[in-house]
């Protein structure tokens, strides 16, 4: 179970002469989940479309199952490949039903009528979809034809499946019901897949490891609980919105945002005068009596988030319009000014940089 | 202005406009296509017909037109020198042509002399005769031949591999490339006029006799140009208008021009009842296609 | 802002409706008044139904529709085996010199089907040019009902390589790779995925092909009668060229071969409206021609192979005869020679007036089929209008109408005395035949190429703003016009060789291409014609060529 | 500012014979944004497509700035409505270059060259699209086409917005963004926006009113805080995943889980046996040592949530394997054994019901 599934060394893709990929390497074990999270445009889909076959790479190569399957002037065409796949836009057949659509896979496997009909059922069912069966798939709503999509790609129960953004137009519900049923088929079946998606939730929900894709590269790669705790650099903590990523100056004693001199928070020691970034998440802020805090603040906005309020707080202190982000049960007033304490074991230091957006 | 439908030669009447037009200075529109087709169009225009001079090749739809009242009586003064079953009261020849057999000397063939030749083992499967149900003079002359001695000639020629090959230019040509050696009842004057430039091909008129067509000329008489209508009658019949006509291997319908070929004193013409000889076209026609397996 | 009753009338549906009207019903409706009132022509409702049971008593009636179907679905099927696989080629993967093998498919149109049988009669008789060079014939072969479907087939299967080329285009490869990735092969996705989605194409072309096979007079006529071989067509040509002229008979044998193409509009009509064909959607996906590697050699021989049979076999034949100085001269060096181009060359005005017209007339033609084709397509397939089944129906009534009956309906309608105005015996007339003939092919192609479009697409540009014409000119026209295109194309080839209606309804003192060469083999002059033919051929390939290197990087979407 | 600009009465749709949309009735004032929530193919999608006039209803009227624009007999077609719409499936042009697609609504309302050029470069700055003006849409990745269809949305300005899931394939970064966009340029322009979406949090950020729709039928209709602190039944306050829906049978002094006869919290007093539901939310739960706890269970799930850890616990009280969700700032084990203690003020109690599933 060490063997890897699925993996790229150096590939590359250019379009024309953009380079798209620049140089990514994964390695996916067996029966492991990789997500694949990364800002609209990195090049999520073009690397699925590489491991599937759709596309030849520019340079570099893709084994499956420790198999060369491009690069190196071999292809191996997608159907030689044995994968499942959800395209992003879906890709469903308009001229066939839902059910033979979703049946498709199975009859290229060459599996018996009676069979096919019960598995196709079976996977309808996994997307609560079986009442639609003799429907066509444009006389379905969005989100049901992205489940066709999903029952597509999961009946023929193919070692490897390729996720692209499949629950991205789901509600919460259903899409909380259909990770579940994904992470038990991924489960029973020991299925390697590869998820992209732009719910963090999902991706750490379903993956043994997630993958932070950056203008064609791979930024981080690490299991979840690592790129929450460690994120490798400031611009993964803040697409990751781990919290709200600070300039801070050294001073004397401490460290304060952006240009103040006074402290506002402890960190490692440095030279006076040194820069540093500074990751403040949520749960590393607490609220206090603005009399008596170090770091006062109004708040600007207020989002249900799940299962708390989140509150936008302009900070006072500093001149660079910083705002952080406090968690709360009780949905603060706008305006209302606050004190901010600072938990500083629970803060994140990375070094000074220039660029900020990932 | 004068408006002309003609079958026949788009040369000819091409020629016959620009003379008319050059001397009286009246305009000529004309239509030309087959027969048939002339016919089709007076028929479909009949509610508001603009036809004032009909030129058929067919001088049974003279016949059939003078019956229906259409045609207005007028006899040319130049038509003095036309025989008499050349013209009636209101219709008169402005040219004729004859069947004969059109014969490709280079087709290795003997020279046929007679109708009944062509049934010789010599010919076999190397003769196109022109569906005598396109054309009308084709279908006299089988009508002719078979009155005369019945259906065994044709019998024998379609034992012998003969052919019916559509109408009479499509029947010829495969005669000039080679892969046939003879016409049965070809168009005299295509024929002529190929010979002319220069084709392998030799016009032979039968001892035993053929038919003629002569080339109806009449007015309509819904023309409201009947002056020049009449005009234009008198044109052709006048010696240009003739000369003009023989100058395309026509027979002039005047006996009193010559021409560069046989005409019609020279040919053996056979008799025919025309009455009695299209009331049983049908019949006829089917016989004929029954022999020739259609 | 003024409210609407529900559903105001679509601006482009009432257009192709009054379109329809002037361009279809009115000859057709005069067809079947001729067939019902044997005295139309002279203004008489006479003895209604007088010939009916006389002409449908015919004994050979039923083999003649027997053997009208065979040629029509022989010619269809032949056509579908050659065209396809040539447009799947074209289509899916980078053919080198595409543009110019979609010309040279072109060329068969622009020969007069019966110049292109006599082509092939001079070439493959006995002693015929294939003789004089090879020493073998294969008349046998020409003469008989192969001979006729192979000569029809070489005329007709462009039909359906551009629409299924035009209509795979449009699929692309995208979802044949889905297939792929499902783990079907490239065969079987082809089967399964890329051939079915092309269906709206495949299926309105052999349709036409169909009806074209249907209602062609010349090839028939020329080799069929040796054969034995006698369809409808034969038999309503020799009603109206036969004396007496029996219209009304014409048109009742018409009227079968209308009720022929009209089942096969059905089985069209199920087979594109039974599924969803809407590959074009809001979520678009470049598609990139695939390379042919080892493989374009072959390829190209394939297309070299076919477009010398259905181009330059008949080309040459009429090069050979326009150059011989005598038919039965043979193909020898001496009897070679420029002398039917000199004298077309020299003696040019009636025939360079010929070729304008006949030019003009295309091209106006080929625009008002164009339009009048994409709105009524448009009508059919997009609009919600109630009563648009009949307007896909008319757009098939003059599909299996053989050209001479169209004019005489067109002849029987438009002149009448009480007309105030009329375009009998001006140019119009002719327009007006060639575009009730030839509008069932953009029809037709524009119908496939909008079963292709996603609704969402002209939802859009009316959400933004649009009204229906502007939606339709902006957005819907651009996404079918590859397809509309070809058919214009086509329709522009064949008007401006179209003989049999021609020569009936053209204005006295006005001659077409076709009805100057038509002179010359009346004539006898076989060698003038055909030179003349050559000439036009050329020019009329010239033609589109100019007009879409003009149109630069549109034209290329052909 | 009272008139409505948009509002529906007892719309209807069928297809065929099936009923889509079953009477709703909405009411917009203008400058105002109701987000549409709801489970796949319960009708939102179809309820923006007769509000924009690309479907007539069956039943009922739709008004637009007090105008009757559908219904009694009249049917305004769409471009006479002047709506911007965000497709779900984009519609993007594939014909038409992405300048070309973001112009064409002011080509449609005759604005000038030079105006419309700089126009549409604005709206895709917008968008962080300008660079890819030039592309074809065919060339895009699935988020990129995703912004063009907001960018032809909104370019013109239009007075009335409908927003189809605007931002389903949209990174989180980004999406923020883009929300943050949206309501700026809706407060700026007064714009009237309809909003569907299955992101809770976009919906509660952007809308004045949430509309929760089922089974083509408004299930409750209220502003964002309202629709949390009082959802008007379980299955709304499942479907908003606020917390737990558990069943309670009241007991001598107190109630009681499933069918156990110890208390477990306090609530309305009822008849003995009398049943109901609950709405139990993690912030209604505290954790606690198991030994001094009414209610313990162990830990079966952990997630990642937003700001905090989600842990699923599977209570050993009662028989129905009930599953409340608490959370937490650590990590829990998996497996741990944990006490409940229920915050009995934070419970909302629901009459008992049979179906649960919204
Ligand atoms: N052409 C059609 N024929 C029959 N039913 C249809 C058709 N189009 C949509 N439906 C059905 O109508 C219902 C509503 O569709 P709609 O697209 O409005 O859903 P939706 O709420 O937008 O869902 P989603 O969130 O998945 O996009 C769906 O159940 C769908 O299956
Ligand atoms: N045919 C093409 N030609 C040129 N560039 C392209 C083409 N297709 C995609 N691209 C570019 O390649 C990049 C990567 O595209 P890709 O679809 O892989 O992105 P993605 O990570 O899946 O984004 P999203 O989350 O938006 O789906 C994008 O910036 C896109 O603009
Ligand atoms: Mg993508
Ligand atoms: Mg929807």
């Amino acid at each position: 179970m060490t063997a890897n599934t699925v993996s790229t060394c150096d590939l590359r893709l250019d379009y024309g002469t953009t380079p798209v990929l620049k140089g990514i390497d994964i390695a996916l074990p067996a029966g492991n989940t990789l997500a694949l999270l990364g800002p609209s445009g990195c090049g999520k889909t073009t690397l699925l479309r590489l491991i599937a076959g759709l596309l030849a790479p520019s340079f570099g190569q893709v084994w499956i199952e420790e198999e060369l399957v491009a690069g190196n002037g071999i292809f191996l065409p997608p159907e030689k490949r044995g994968l499942g796949m959800v395209f992003q836009d879906y890709a469903l057949w308009p001229h066939l039903s839902v059910a033979g659509n979703v049946g498709f896979p199975l009859e290229m496997r060459k599996i018996g009528k009676a069979e096919r009909d019960r598995r196709v059922i079976e996977a309808l069912r996994r997307v609560e979809l079986e009442h639609l069966a003799n429907r066509s798939p444009g006389a379905l709503s969005g989100g049901q034809q992205q489940r066709v999509a999903i029952a597509r790609a999961i009946v023929a129960e193919p070692r490897i499946v390729l996720f692209d953004e499949p629950l991205s137009n789901l509600d919460r519900e259903l899409r909380e019901n259909m990770v579940g049923e994904l992470a038990s088929l991924i489960r029973q079946l020991g299925l390697t897949a590869i998820y992209v998606t732009h719910d963090q939730s999902e991706a750490f929900t379903l993956a043994d490891q997630v993958a932070i894709m950056d203008h064609g590269l791979i930024a981080q790669l690490a299991a979840p609980e690592e790129l929450i705790e460690a994120p490798a650099s400031a611009k993964i903590a803040e697409f990751l919105r781990l919290g709200t990523v600070a300039n801070m100056r050294r001073t004397a004693t401490g460290w304060a945002f952006g240009s103040a001199q006074s402290d506002h928070a402890l960190g490692p020691d440095a030279p006076f005068g040194h820069e540093a970034q500074v990751l403040i998440s949520p749960h590393s802020l607490q609220a206090c009596a603005p009399e008596q805090a170090v770091l006062t603040g109004a708040v600007k906005a207020v989002q249900f988030r799940d299962n708390a309020y989140l509150a936008d707080i302009a900070v006072t202190e500093g001149a660079d319009n910083l705002v952080l982000q406090i968690a709360s049960n009780s949905r603060m007033r706008l305006g209302e000014r606050i004190g901010l304490e600072i938990v500083s074991d629970c803060l994140r230091w990375f070094p000074a940089q220039a660029g900020q957006a990932p | 202005d004068v408006t002309v439908y003609t079958a026949g030669p788009a040369s000819l009447i091409e020629k016959l406009a620009a003379g008319f037009t050059e001397e009286s200075g009246i305009k000529v529109e004309f239509f030309q296509a087959t027969t048939g087709k002339v016919m089709a169009r007076i028929e479909s225009e009949a509610a508001n017909p603009v036809v004032d001079v009909l030129i058929s090749a067919s001088w049974d739809t003279a016949t059939d037109f003078t019956a229906r009242g259409w045609l207005l009586p007028y006899t040319s003064p130049n038509a003095k020198n036309v025989p008499d079953f050349l013209k009636s009261e209101t219709t008169v020849a402005q040219g004729v042509s004859a069947l004969a057999i059109a014969w490709n000397p280079n087709s290795g063939t003997p020279a046929p002399k007679e109708w009944a030749d062509l049934a010789k083992p010599e010919y076999k499967d190397l003769v196109n005769l022109p569906d005598p149900a396109q054309s009308g003079a084709t279908f006299e002359l089988v009508a002719a031949l078979e009155a005369q001695s019945g259906w065994k000639l044709f019998e024998d020629l379609a034992a012998n591999g003969a052919i019916v090959a559509g109408a009479n230019a499509e029947a010829l040509n495969p005669v000039l490339q080679g892969a046939k050696a003879a016409v049965f009842g070809a168009v005299d004057y295509i024929s002529f006029n190929g010979k002319e430039k220069g084709e392998s091909i030799e016009v032979i008129f039968p001892e035993s006799g053929t038919v003629i067509a002569p080339r109806p000329a009449m007015i309509l008489n819904w023309s409201k140009n009947q002056d020049e209508a009449k005009a234009f009658i008198d044109y052709m019949l006048s010696d240009a208008g003739q000369a003009i006509i023989a100058a395309t291997n026509l027979m002039p319908s005047r006996t009193d021009i010559a021409a560069n070929r046989p005409l019609i004193n020279d040919l053996n013409i056979l008799k025919i009842d025309s009455e009695a000889v299209y009331a049983g076209r049908a019949d006829t026609l089917a016989s004929f296609a029954t022999i020739f397996g259609q | 802002m003024g409210a609407k009753s529900v559903q105001p009338v679509n601006p482009a549906v009432l257009l192709a409706a009054i379109g329809l009207v002037i361009v279809v019903v009115v000859p057709f409706a005069l067809i079947v008044l001729q067939a019902i009132f044997p005295e139309l022509g002279r203004g008489s409702l006479a003895a209604p139904f007088s010939r009916l049971a006389q002409t449908l008593g015919d004994a050979k009636l039923l083999r003649m529709t027997g053997n009208t179907m065979l040629l029509g679905l022989g010619v269809a099927a032949l056509s579908a085996l050659i065209a396809v696989p040539l447009a799947v080629m074209r289509s899916l993967f980078r053919v080198p010199g595409a543009l110019v093998w979609d010309i040279l498919m072109l060329v068969p149109f622009m020969i007069p089907p019966y110049i292109a049988t006599l082509g092939w009669i001079m070439s493959l008789q006995p002693r015929g040019y294939l003789f004089q060079l090879f020493g073998f014939d294969l008349a046998p072969f020409l003469f008989s009902i192969w001979g006729i479907i192979f000569v029809m087939t070489l005329n007709t299967f462009p039909v359906v390589y551009f629409a299924v080329s035009r209509t795979i285009e449009a699929v692309g490869s995208r979802y044949a790779d889905v297939a792929r990735v499902f783990g079907a092969s490239g065969w079987k996705a082809f089967l399964r995925i890329t051939l079915p989605l092309s269906t709206p194409g495949l299926a309105a072309s052999l349709l036409l092909v169909f009806a074209m096979a249907i209602e062609e007079y010349g090839t028939p006529a020329a080799l069929g009668r040796r054969a034995g071989f006698d369809v409808l067509v034969t038999g309503i040509d020799l009603r109206v060229s036969d004396w007496p002229i029996d219209l009304p008979g014409a048109a009742i044998l018409s009227l079968i071969l209308v009720v022929l193409s009209f089942g096969a509009f059905l089985v069209q009509r199920w087979l594109i409206t039974r599924r969803s064909y809407q590959t074009t959607n809001g979520k678009p996906q470049s598609f990139e021609k695939r390379e042919l590697g080892r493989w374009k050699a072959p390829v190209v021989a394939v297309f070299a192979l076919v477009v010398f049979l259905a181009t330059c076999a008949p080309l040459l034949a009429i090069l050979a005869t326009a150059l011989s100085r005598t038919l039965s001269g043979g193909l020898t060096w001496s009897n070679l020679g420029f002398g039917n181009f000199i004298t077309i060359f020299s003696d040019s005005t009636g025939a360079l007036r010929a070729l304008s017209t006949s030019l003009g007339l295309g091209v106006t033609a080929a625009l008002l089929t164009g339009l009048l084709g994409a709105l009524s397509a448009y009508a059919v397939v997009k609009s919600k209008m109630r009563g648009r089944g009949v307007l896909d129906v008319l757009t098939i009534l003059p599909n299996a109408l053989p050209g001479i009956v169209v004019a005489v309906g067109l002849i029987l309608a438009w002149n009448q005395p009480w007309l105030p105005i009329t375009p009998y015996n001006t140019a119009l007339i002719l327009l007006l035949a060639y575009c009730c003939i030839l509008l069932p092919q953009p029809v037709r192609y524009a119908t496939a190429a909008f079963h292709q479009l996603g609704d969402n697409l002209e939802a859009a540009a009316r959400v933004f703003g649009a009204s229906p014409l502007t939606a339709f000119r902006r957005i819907l026209l651009p996404l079918i016009f590859p397809s509309l295109l070809a058919s214009m194309l086509l329709v522009f080839a064949v008007a401006t060789r179209e003989l049999v209606a021609s020569i009936l309804v053209a204005p006295v003192g006005m001659q077409t291409i076709s009805t100057y060469i038509w002179r010359q083999f009346e004539q006898g002059s076989v060698g003038l014609g055909m030179a003349m033919a050559f000439i036009t051929i050329l020019i009329t390939t010239l033609f589109p060529l100019v007009v879409l290197s003009l149109m630069g990087k549109r034209g290329s979407l052909l």
